[in-house]
């Protein structure tokens, strides 16, 4: 692969590989910070009609900066509604929102993760925000993709609270709780390599690796037994296009700069 | 027929709930249904309506469309051992819990100010045991407790939790769905003891208008057994009765109408004012130690006697012709409904 | 008694005998036909501020003339709200509804009534049109008040089917059943009298004979057993005031004449 | 932990039902999230849309805001077989009933036309056997069995129908509640196979706007497989985008567009034209026979190609001003919003 000046960073990066997994034409739920940006990002490149929505009502805006808050007026500014909480955690319920787009603090082998608490639950060393709309996107929209930090104490064996649900214990897990059918954890992005899940074990495996990372890198970084096939890609690089156009949603790097 | 049991039950305390017949007594006993005028002060409404151990509810989303000014006014009333719907909760909650006023909390979203990180304050008052979580849960649970609690039954079914510690820590239980035989997590209904909410407009009797995104206002509003509503304007009820289909809240849900123009501050007002982003930032400076703390509070609240006056101390008039300035960048005037 | 010359028709008097029965600064969810004119003659006289309600959404109507329909845009002419079922059904599950105000085919001795069908079930000799809003009226609001035209077919031992409850088989019933506390049958309102429910028994008990009734008649009237106390009333009749108010509500006649 | 059990179940057709993971599959498949240009014909929407034995709802309430061009289309093309939900259904069941397209029926109210009397066809098809009642509900009964559809969730439990004949044959359970341990009553979801709601004004990907009391149709679009709009007026999909939170029901879950500018008569379009009391008079009368209904369809129906023609054959342009005039009575106008 030809070598390219490095012109961006992590977050740039994983904002781009994560636009990139966005087919046009279908409709995600986002978090704030680096969802909202990958989200704007396809909706102004390879996703035009991508149908974003927010948790508080908003669908479908049309914002050229990226909303400070899932609530916020650029959420639906130019959207094609703004409604409610109720509307949109309906939609997801009912089967109409394909993507979501989460954070977390940490993740396993199943893809399930934890954004409640670091250590123990009732003396905790880190108390995190909880679920939020976490658990609900997990659960219910049909692809969850997970943008995150990678580290050992991130990708772990066992998540110190189970806050959002992944393939739980493995293939027929989540059927067998109740959720519904045909969703899970589909893509992981973290700022050295993009993962799935192996289809029959549903376990977390390698697809490619960021520019410039190394498999080992990869391995030195999780906790728990990585699935690694023979075909490993390596992850495209943001274009000069996609920069410019990430730096636009960002003018203030508020989620960029971070 | 399909038999039906409980499978499992969350160990989270339930917090807000209410028998139904319980609450529908509560309400006719309590919740008029004569047009009066409800208008007082924020501190009048505070001392008359929130009560120590009473469970609180704050309208609006993250930073958006925050009662400031209520919050403010029941750390300035030194309020104690409320709990609060961490209900994506984020500057309220912080200021309550550092101020001592909430010691528990039931959290979907609580302890964060989304992207600008973590709240130092209150997330320091759980690592130390000061503010307990009693229980779990996530902002569609939270919504589906405030449509329960609205709509007078006991729960809503729903498909989240399933699987995790998250629903281990909640108040819901698991049944197998008497329809479909499929395990079922059934949320329990939250009537709060106070919801605060703010609105762009009220009349005298309590016909609130909200622009945008109703968020989950309309549940909350409808669920709460006393409301106080602040909003940007008191508004003649004739204007009520010329657009009925524009009223997200009617007169017999609310218990007080407080006129605070910038209400939310520093919080967004959707259409109105944007965040004030140098006041959250100092608070999340300050917050970082509990001395920080108490010069917050000291400045802000507590040498302070209204909403007024604090507005001159964050920038006056100045400073929120530019938020609001910023906000109109968006292109867009709430007058535009 | 004095006589006075009669100007006025049933519907007139079961209006005004209704209208007077609503307090102020009270809710009532309201039916087609009577009970709008009913609960709108009681607006403009004896209980200005009542709050009345619809079950399509229209809450607060200041209309001057009797809505067609309880979806029609006068439900909402210079309401306080014109919102939805979802928000209207929502107030009467939640307590905020004082009076329903209900219509009937067959009503029997603990207020239950019928408007489903006449004769067998399955092959009707009359089918009416079911339930409509009346179960959800009768099982929720705080007091029902019934409004119908009363003989022995109307005022029956056993309703051909029990569409909306009343006191169901008699004390308690109601709460065994689920139903909410402290709701049920508050009058009965008929072309001949007045009827209550007795507290101890919730059996129908007669309140009032409308003038120039006597009770021999509203027994001979009635199929089931009526609790006649000592002392019985005889109804007001309406006014010149309140006649002149329910012909300008009711300007075509369109339920006074029917 | 308290015991819960099903009490009892009604012993009514339960039709409409769907397990929420079949739906989401059909709505994964089926619904698509494109914005494209659905505008059609009545006649298209209603040959592409309706197969026999389909679940169809109606929208608006009564005779208020109900999509008789469809009605009237769906007779024109002798759809048969179809189920309807009766939730206060009046002008459209009765025509729907009589001409023999819709042999079953789930009731909260119909066969009666409000204040107007009884409906006599429809009546006279379930007195005779020709149509059957399926199973009986009430209209809080209709609205949240739409509600769940929407949902996604397979009930919503209520505290109406208890204790009566409406329970019996309806398609609903009682239970004990796991919390209260009193009985509630499960209404089990419904999403229709094909919903028809007549609106203000929609664009041509089907962002639709309604004005007024939305009655129960943000419920029944959302709960809908396939949903009819028919709107009085196609808009620039950029008058969408200007005001967001005018839209009742976003395109993602409309199929159809149709164009019919008066479409609701003889029913009333709220705030844009009334009731029509000729027409339906002329009905309730000839439909007394049925020869009468023979006449009526002929007339109005089956010797007519299209909407435009049955308006002038209804008084015209002359009589629809009328209409708007006598709705214009009452002193607003929809564009007030």
């Amino acid at each position: 692969m030809p070598k390219k000046t490095v012109n961006y960073n992590q977050v740039e990066l994983m904002a781009s590989v994560a636009a990139k997994l966005l087919e046009d034409n279908k409709s995600v739920l986002v978090g704030t910070g680096l969802p909202v940006l990958a989200a704007m990002l396809a909706q102004q490149s390879n996703a035009p009609n991508i149908l974003i929505m927010y948790e508080a009502g908003g669908v479908g805006s049309q914002a050229s900066v990226v909303p400070v808050s899932v609530g916020e007026s650029r959420t639906f500014y130019h959207g094609i509604a703004a409604s409610s909480m109720h509307d949109v955690m309906s939609a997801l319920q009912g089967g109409f929102v394909d993507y979501g787009f989460l954070g977390a603090a940490q993740i396993d082998m199943y893809g399930n993760i934890n954004t409640t608490v670091i250590g123990d639950y009732d003396t905790p060393k880190v108390r995190l925000p909880g679920s939020g709309g976490a658990n609900d996107a997990g659960s219910l929209c049909f692809k969850t993709i997970i943008l995150m930090k990678q580290d050992i104490k991130r990708f772990v064996k066992k998540l110190d609270f189970l806050t959002t649900p992944g393939y739980l214990t493995g293939p027929g897990a989540r059927e067998k709780a109740g959720l519904p059918k045909n969703t899970g954890p589909y893509r992981v992005i973290s700022q050295l390599g993009v993962y799935g899940f192996d289809s029959d074990t549903k376990k977390m495996m390698l697809l490619s690796t960021h520019p410039n990372v190394s498999i080992e890198e990869i391995k030195e970084n999780c906790s728990f037994e990585l699935t690694i096939p023979v075909n490993v890609e390596t992850s495209e690089e943001p274009t000069d296009q996609e920069l410019k156009i990430l730096r636009q949603i960002d003018p203030m790097k508020i989620v960029i700069g971070k | 027929m399909s038999k039906v049991e409980i499978i499992e039950e969350g160990k989270g305390q339930l917090v807000g709930f209410r028998d139904p017949d319980e609450n529908r007594r509560w309400v006719l006993d309590n919740k008029s249904r004569t047009p009066e005028d409800k208008r007082m002060s924020a501190q009048e409404a505070v001392s008359k309506f929130i009560k120590p151990g009473d469970y609180i509810a704050s309208g609006g989303f993250g930073h958006v469309r925050v009662s400031m000014a209520i919050i403010y006014e029941i750390i300035r009333q030194k309020k104690q051992s409320l709990i609060m719907a961490g209900k994506t909760a984020v500057h309220d909650i912080d200021l309550l819990v550092a101020a001592g006023c909430v010691d528990k909390v039931e959290v979907a979203y609580s302890f964060g100010h989304e992207l600008r990180g973590l709240s130092n304050a209150s997330r320091r008052a759980v690592q130390t045991g000061k503010c307990k979580v009693v229980s779990e849960i996530s902002n569609a649970g939270y919504q589906w407790r405030f449509l329960a609690g609205m709509m007078g039954i006991p729960f809503i079914p729903s498909r989240i939790l399933l699987g995790t510690d998250t629903f281990k820590k909640s108040s819901t239980k698991i049944i197998n769905c008497p329809f479909t035989n499929k395990p079922l997590t059934l949320i329990p209904s939250c009537n709060p003891d106070v919801g605060i909410i703010h609105v762009h407009r009220c009349d005298k009797y309590g016909n609130a208008q909200i622009d945008g995104a109703l968020i989950e206002d309309f549940e909350l509003s409808h669920a709460s057994r006393r409301l106080i509503v602040t909003t940007e304007k008191v508004t003649p009820h004739r204007k009520t009765r010329l657009k009925p289909w524009r009223t997200s809240i009617p007169f017999y849900y609310v218990d007080a109408v407080v006129e605070v123009p910038y209400g939310s501050h520093p919080c967004q007002m959707p259409m109105e004012y944007f965040f004030d982003e140098d006041h959250i930032s100092e608070w999340l400076r300050l917050s970082k130690t509990d001395a920080g703390v108490k010069e917050y509070l000291e400045k802000y609240i507590y040498s302070v006697n209204s909403f007024d006056q604090y507005l001159r101390l964050i920038g006056g008039q100045r400073k929120l012709n530019r938020l609001k300035k910023m906000e109109m960048t968006t292109g867009w005037k709430a007058e535009a409904k």
